[in-house]
């Protein structure tokens, strides 16, 4: 399965880029985490507390065992700093 | 119910006006601002913000329906800026117009309260000395509780 | 904190650019405004506002200094007008600045709630048909009355 | 002792005037409803509910049993509807 996955705010410095295309066999977005943390160092370091992790799916916010499913996007942030 | 999402600065007297023009059913309007604050007393240069494109609507719409259906509102707007804003510029605002002044009051502290947490946006503060992100606040959380409690 | 009885219009988004300008602290502006509202629909002609000269001024002096001692405020700022106004018309604003958005709307709900209760304004509504004086509310009492209980 | 006693309202439209001076020994403003009341027909109208009367001496709102001690001006008006 081919992702656009998407970075935002220190999770995007941490990572080094804001988009990316992932090809993934990953079923739920905490294996999507699993899987890129195993890959490369910057994804682990980004991902180490994933407590103030925020994911969204095809940009709904969802839990961190949420199912991927057929999604086109899935984004990690930092919690929402806006207003 | 109008959201904007935008670089450009917005006049506040402007938005209340358009909000309100040609409905007299309108009996109160309350408005926020927020404004790029410097907490060190001077060292500030900068707020930097980032979105989510697309999202940031939805979300932003999302809230604003719901405020909908909870108050009695004859209209809303929210507008919310992004990119490099100075100390003591406006970041966004949201104002609401409602019959009644209690629904209008609590119809502009729910958006502001939801938007806080669940519209994707990022603040990072510049420094004279070095630049961080700011840390979202479990007050902001809670905040937010009191509206399903 | 400044106020103004007065009978001319104001210029919301002024008050709140002169409310703000130099001053680097504030992060956080809520206002209130209050407009003339025809409630039935398309009768009304007008509403007259009636004031006790010298004791309005003080009356909404004391309320905004009351609201200064409890929150964190920056600045406030209170217009309220008097004489004959049309459908539509703006009736008052406060605003409110402070470093924070709940000392913010606090302080705005509070000046408003002891405005509607212990400042001397009158209204009169004119319609097609006949005049009446509005009555007040015990709703607005049971809204002061949250900020001592 | 000289008062100037002020009418707002319905309260002033009931009474006639706006304003007006009054000689009077009333000890409390509730005295002083009492007395004008005797006077004449209008005043009795306007204070016949005082539940919805408000009063203020020298432009403090106070309670109807209030004294009038050396005040200059005691008001009379209809709960506020400001705002």
């Amino acid at each position: 399965m081919q992702l656009d996955v998407l970075y935002f705010a220190w999770v995007r410095e941490r990572i080094g880029v804001a988009k990316e295309q992932v090809s993934t066999t990953a079923v739920s977005v905490a294996d999507l985490v699993k899987e890129l943390s195993a890959r490369e160092e910057r994804y682990a370091v980004a991902f180490q507390d994933m407590s103030v992790v925020r994911v969204a799916v095809d940009q709904i916010l969802v839990p961190l065992d949420a199912p991927i499913g057929g999604a086109k996007e899935v984004a990690f942030f930092p919690p929402m700093t806006g207003g | 119910m109008t959201i904007s999402v935008q670089q450009d600065d917005f006049d506040l007297g402007f938005e209340v006006t358009t909000l309100t023009k040609n409905n007299i059913d309108i009996g109160a309007v309350v408005t926020f601002v927020g404004l790029v604050r410097d907490k060190t007393g001077g060292t500030l240069i900068s707020m930097e913000l980032e979105h989510y494109p697309g999202m940031t609507e939805q979300a932003l719409a999302e809230i604003e329906q719901a405020a909908t259906k909870r108050w009695s509102l004859n209209a809303s707007r929210v507008i919310h800026r992004y990119g490099n804003l100075k100390t003591g510029e406006q970041i966004m605002m949201v104002a609401t117009a409602s019959p009644h002044r209690k629904d209008a009051f609590e119809a502009a502290e729910y958006l502001m309260d939801y938007l806080k947490t669940d519209a994707p946006f990022w603040k990072k503060e510049h420094f004279k000395d070095g630049a961080d992100w700011v840390d979202s606040k479990a007050i902001d959380d809670a905040a937010k509780d009191r509206w399903t409690s």
